[in-house]
């Protein structure tokens, strides 16, 4: 018999993992809020370090899990842990006998005007990482008018206590490089500046798209986290931060800036999570059974999480999780949930 | 190591004021003072939380503690929720009270404003009074309160100001039991003890310098070094 | 004039917008490689000069970039051309070369 | 700029006034450069608008800007705060309306002190009992008068006799707000509005009829600093911060500039007169420079007051082309007249200034 196993999220993880379990031999039911599948990386235009084509990328992953079914515009109505499997109704009226779950819900990006201070949704140049990318794919934002000087904020809304989000997002830093440098191919002209605090270019090749960024654009990196944004009377922005290396505060005038909005945990994950019980860390991603060996295994048995769901990850991580959450729903089907009569010794063994 | 350190964190304002920093700068950007003095209050509150003796007393005898404003503009931009406004008021506080401060041309301003400020408090119930604020040293108040100072009860009487008189409103006389009360708070709470403190240092100060107490407090009053400026 | 004994301070803020970035591309084309500088720091702990004068090529080239070229020349005044900044530089900048070119572009202005 | 934005972040930040019985506490600042505006105040409030608000002659300094300047130690600041919370509670009032905005920020602090380390209440309630023998109660609403205003702006409005209009024009007048910074950059939620983009001046404007003229350094300091002021040496640093505000708000042509901290009105109207006489510079239309008014002065104005009345001859920049511009009726030659016309002369023009 095949087991059912239901995928909550259809972004990269879900996607990723539906197509290994799949080719495992499971039953895969894929549901997903929106109305199509791909999650963040449906609204990219391109990816760091390489600058490879998100849809490509996108249609690719989709491919592999080709035979798979998925309900879009579908959510979890309610969930119940019967006495191994979870007993789940769905929005579309379906329900779902699932001998195990996987939480893919992914990340929110943060609400870029809720730091009020850089005046998104308020001053008429101030756009997003994401609103960026649209950009990029579409061709035209109002907001984005010939600048010849722009300016990208790094952690915004990470690595800020008073944003309620301590922690960095981890890809905000190199997608800021990234984008650094495709501005300067569309605006050659343009002066671009980069504020940040550290660098966190911990990827492979990711600092080398640093040094293109300096050698090859000549973006320029300030070390100071931009602390207010006003208007001009002509629409420019002044920008002030903190030279820190100069130790001196430091105002530039530009004509468009760019907010590295971070990643905050999915408001409907959040809502699953809160059907199942499930615990979240102080950071408000789900908690993981084991942060170094069982990072797919959430604390309870038979429910497993995967991509961002636990925590800011980049996309090539995102996958490898999803391949290791199927890798562990493998393990757990197979030689944990068949033992009916020593199920629960097991699971207090072994999960 | 640490000796000052866990003098300052006997403050409330430092253990409110102090997590741990991550030098961002958001706070000198913002700064008043960053811009027109040689100060940079990331690096103040990046020496306190170093916890280094040797340090924390150069900053406690320096001049660079005094030139804050305390507008507290940095409290609103740090993402760690450090409050340096209130980090360099704990740094003055100890600097006083170690009497450090007197060491700086800006810290024996304290001297004067530890005098004004408190005999307007205990003299009259107000921090600021107004027939104690004269143009001659205040030239910016300008030609209006050149004006006003000559008729200031004429002035007040025509705005509707009780000056000096008896029950509620304007810049009334303060009872003298409730002045005797706040005399008795200062008393209990150290200000006194901060004030006679004060008083003494800037005293032997002027004595050291070879200067009377009028000449003492006519240089601190008036003269500033150009050092204070960063060009 | 009434005098007040007191001025308006003269602003030490950093303005970005007084960069010239013409000179600037005057030094790039002999200094390309003054782009990759990453501030980390290594030219001024080994600067021998730096032990005893207030001296260092990473506050020079920051201050360029701030738009102030005479900063970046009293910074450099001191430097000995020992080369020992170019043996420690992370990103293998010829930093001895630099110098001799930001003295050279920018004291011609 | 995108106005709905900045609705979006009113819409987070309201608080709660009570609408009746307040207590009121004086300001050092306001009644000594500013005492028609508290005048006005209470007038408004009292007599105009039918509320309830007392004032105890034992109420004291909060000992605020002896405090910022470190000259007195925080717990003598608790102290004399709880002398006045004690005033208030032993009077039967909860609500607490103070007229400084340095002394709103102090017991938002000391409240949040309070809050935190409850043992350092306690022991401040000890201190006040040995020293005083009074016994305070915390209020239920913390209030700034300028809260107040804001609360009846609409009120006020629906008396008004002048608004914030050009009368030969027709067209709204550009009005600046400057907020005292401790008003809400400590503790935004305490703010109407908060801390980015107060609104309880903006809101004020709104209801009487004007533009709203947002600059970028508008929310800097004035530069008050108070030892940055109180020593003459330090001014520099008081100047030049007003200074950078000026030039800032300059291209985008103010009319008047409002402001709810006691302290900001004076320096930002003082330090106009000094850059002119020393730079020659003003920033208002023909050599004027731009008015700076307390809220209080505004709300007398748009109800009617006598300008004079208002106490606007104090300031050092002339009122009459923005009374001119509201279409308000003045007497000059009683400008400068003392109570019932008593002639006590008047000052002398600067030069620099129109």
């Amino acid at each position: 018999m095949k087991n059912n196993v239901l995928i909550i999220g259809g972004g990269p993880a879900g996607i990723e993992a539906s197509a290994q379990l799949q080719r495992l031999g499971y039953n895969v039911i894929l549901i997903e809020k929106g109305s199509s599948l791909g999650g963040h990386l449906s609204k990219w235009d391109r990816l760091f370090p390489d600058g490879v084509h998100a849809d490509g990328v996108l249609s690719s992953m989709l491919k592999n899990m080709s035979g798979v079914k998925s309900f879009t515009d579908t959510q979890v109505k309610s969930i119940n842990r019967l006495d191994k499997s979870y007993n789940v109704i769905l929005s579309n009226g379906i329900s779902v006998l699932a001998d195990a779950v996987l939480l893919a819900s992914g990340f929110t990006l943060f609400r870029a005007e809720k730091k009020e201070e850089y005046g998104y949704g308020i001053y008429d140049h101030v756009i997003t990482n994401a609103d960026l990318e649209a950009y990029f794919s579409i061709g035209s934002d109002s907001r984005i008018d010939k600048p010849k000087k722009i300016g990208f904020v790094h952690c915004v809304g990470s690595r800020d206590e008073k944003a309620g989000c301590r922690a960095c997002s981890k890809v905000c830093c190199a997608t800021a490089v990234k984008q650094a440098c495709e501005m300067k191919e569309e605006f050659p002209d343009a002066e671009v500046y980069c504020f940040y605090m550290d660098l966190r270019m911990f990827g492979r090749h990711y600092e080398d798209l640093y040094l293109k960024a300096q050698k090859e654009y000549g973006v320029r990196f300030i070390r100071g986290r931009v602390a207010e944004v006003s208007e001009n009377a002509d629409g420019s922005l002044q920008v002030k931060a903190e030279d820190t290396f100069s130790s001196k505060p430091l105002k530039v005038t530009l004509d468009l800036l760019v907010l590295m909005a971070g990643m905050r945990p999915s408001d409907a994950g959040r809502r699953v999570g809160d059907l199942l019980g499930m615990s979240v860390e102080e950071d408000g991603f789900f908690a993981v059974r084991d942060s170094v060996t069982s990072n797919q295994r959430s604390p309870l048995p038979g429910v497993f999480l995967a991509g961002t769901a636990t925590g800011p990850k980049t996309l090539p991580e995102t996958i490898a999780d999803a391949r290791g959450a199927s890798m562990e729903i493998d393990r757990y089907l197979t030689d944990v949930f068949p033992q009916a009569s020593d199920y629960k010794k097991l699971i207090r063994e072994k999960w | 190591m640490g000796k000052y350190y866990d003098l300052l964190m006997k403050d409330y304002r430092l253990k409110e004021g102090l997590n741990a920093c991550i030098n961002c700068g958001t706070c000198t950007a913002v700064c008043p003072a960053a811009e027109f003095y040689r100060y940079d209050p990331r690096r103040i509150v990046d020496i306190v939380q170093s916890k280094d003796d040797a340090e924390i007393e150069k900053l406690l005898r320096s001049d660079t503690i005094w030139y804050c404003g305390e507008c507290m503009s940095c409290v609103t931009r740090c993402p760690r929720k450090n409050a340096p406004g209130l980090i360099v008021m704990a740094l003055r506080s100890l600097s006083i009270d170690l009497g450090f401060f007197i060491d700086s041309e800006k810290g024996r301003q304290q001297y004067l404003l530890s005098k004004d400020l408190c005999s307007n408090i205990l003299d009259y119930g107000y921090c600021v009074y107004p027939r104690r604020f004269d143009y001659a040293g205040h030239p910016e108040s300008g030609r209006i309160w050149e004006w006003e100072e000559k008729h200031l009860d004429d002035v007040f009487d025509r705005l509707g100001g009780n000056l000096d008189g008896d029950g509620p409103g304007v810049m009334r006389k303060i009872p003298q039991e409730d002045l005797d009360e706040l005399k008795r708070i200062f008393d209990e709470t150290g200000a006194t003890e901060r004030m006679e403190n004060v008083r003494k240092a800037g005293e032997r100060k002027a004595e050291e310098m070879g200067l009377s107490i009028e000449e003492f407090s006519s240089k601190v009053y008036n003269e500033t070094n150009p050092k204070h400026l960063n060009q | 004039m009434v005098d007040f004994g007191y001025g308006i301070s003269p602003s030490s803020r950093l303005d970005l917008d007084k960069f010239d970035r013409k000179t600037f591309d005057l030094l790039v084309a002999e200094e390309p490689d003054v782009k990759k500088c990453i501030a980390c720091g290594s030219c001024t702990a080994v600067c021998a000069a730096g032990k005893f004068v207030p001296t260092s090529l990473r506050s020079a080239i920051l201050a360029i970039q701030n738009g102030l070229p005479d900063k970046a020349l009293e910074l450099l005044k001191p430097c000995q051309l020992c080369g020992k900044c170019t043996l420690v530089c992370p990103r293998e900048i010829n930093t001895r070369h630099l110098i001799l070119s930001i003295i050279k572009i920018y004291s011609a202005k | 700029m995108i106005y709905e934005g900045k609705q979006k972040v009113w819409s987070d930040y309201q608080k709660d006034i009570p609408d009746d019985h307040y207590f009121y506490v004086r300001s050092c600042i306001r009644q000594s450069f500013f005492p028609a505006s508290e005048v006005t105040f209470l007038d408004i409030t009292r007599n105009r608008l039918g509320k309830d608000i007392f004032e105890t002659e034992h109420h004291t300094t909060c000992g605020g800007i002896a405090y910022h300047s470190d000259t007195i130690p925080q717990e003598t600041v608790m102290t004399i705060i709880a002398r006045q919370f004690a005033l208030m509670a032993k009077n039967g009032y909860e609500n607490y309306v103070c007229s400084c905005i340095t002394s709103f920020g102090l017991y938002c602090e000391t409240m949040e002190t309070w809050r935190e380390f409850p043992e350092e209440e306690a022991r401040i309630k000890d201190i006040l009992w040995k020293t005083c023998k009074l016994d305070f109660a915390k209020p239920k609403y913390l209030i700034h008068a300028s809260d107040l205003v804001y609360k009846y702006r609409n009120l006020i409005a629906a008396q008004a006799k002048h608004k914030l209009i050009n009368v030969k024009t027709g067209k709204p007048l550009k009005v600046v707000e400057h907020i005292g910074c401790h008003y809400s950059k400590m503790f935004p939620s305490k703010g109407v509005g908060g801390a980015e983009y107060p609104y309880v001046l903006v809101g004020m404007i709104e209801a009487w009829g004007g533009e709203i003229v947002d600059y970028p350094e508008r929310r800097h300091c004035c530069g008050f600093g108070f030892r940055q002021y109180f020593i003459k040496g330090n001014r520099g640093y008081s100047l030049s911060n007003t200074y950078k505000k000026f030039e800032s708000m300059e291209p985008f042509h103010p009319d008047l500039i409002i402001t709810n901290c006691p302290g900001c009105p004076y320096f930002m109207d003082r330090w106009q007169y000094v850059i002119a006489e020393s730079t020659g510079r003003t920033y208002g239309e023909e050599g004027h420079g731009i008015p700076v008014l307390t809220y209080e002065e505004v709300a007398g104005l748009v109800m009617g007051y006598d300008p004079w009345d208002l106490g606007l001859q104090t300031h050092q920049i002339d009122s009459e082309p923005l009374l001119d511009k509201m279409g308000i009726e003045y007497d000059p030659a009683q400008k400068y007249a003392g109570k019932n016309g008593k002639d006590i002369g008047s000052p002398i023009c600067p030069t620099c200034l129109k």
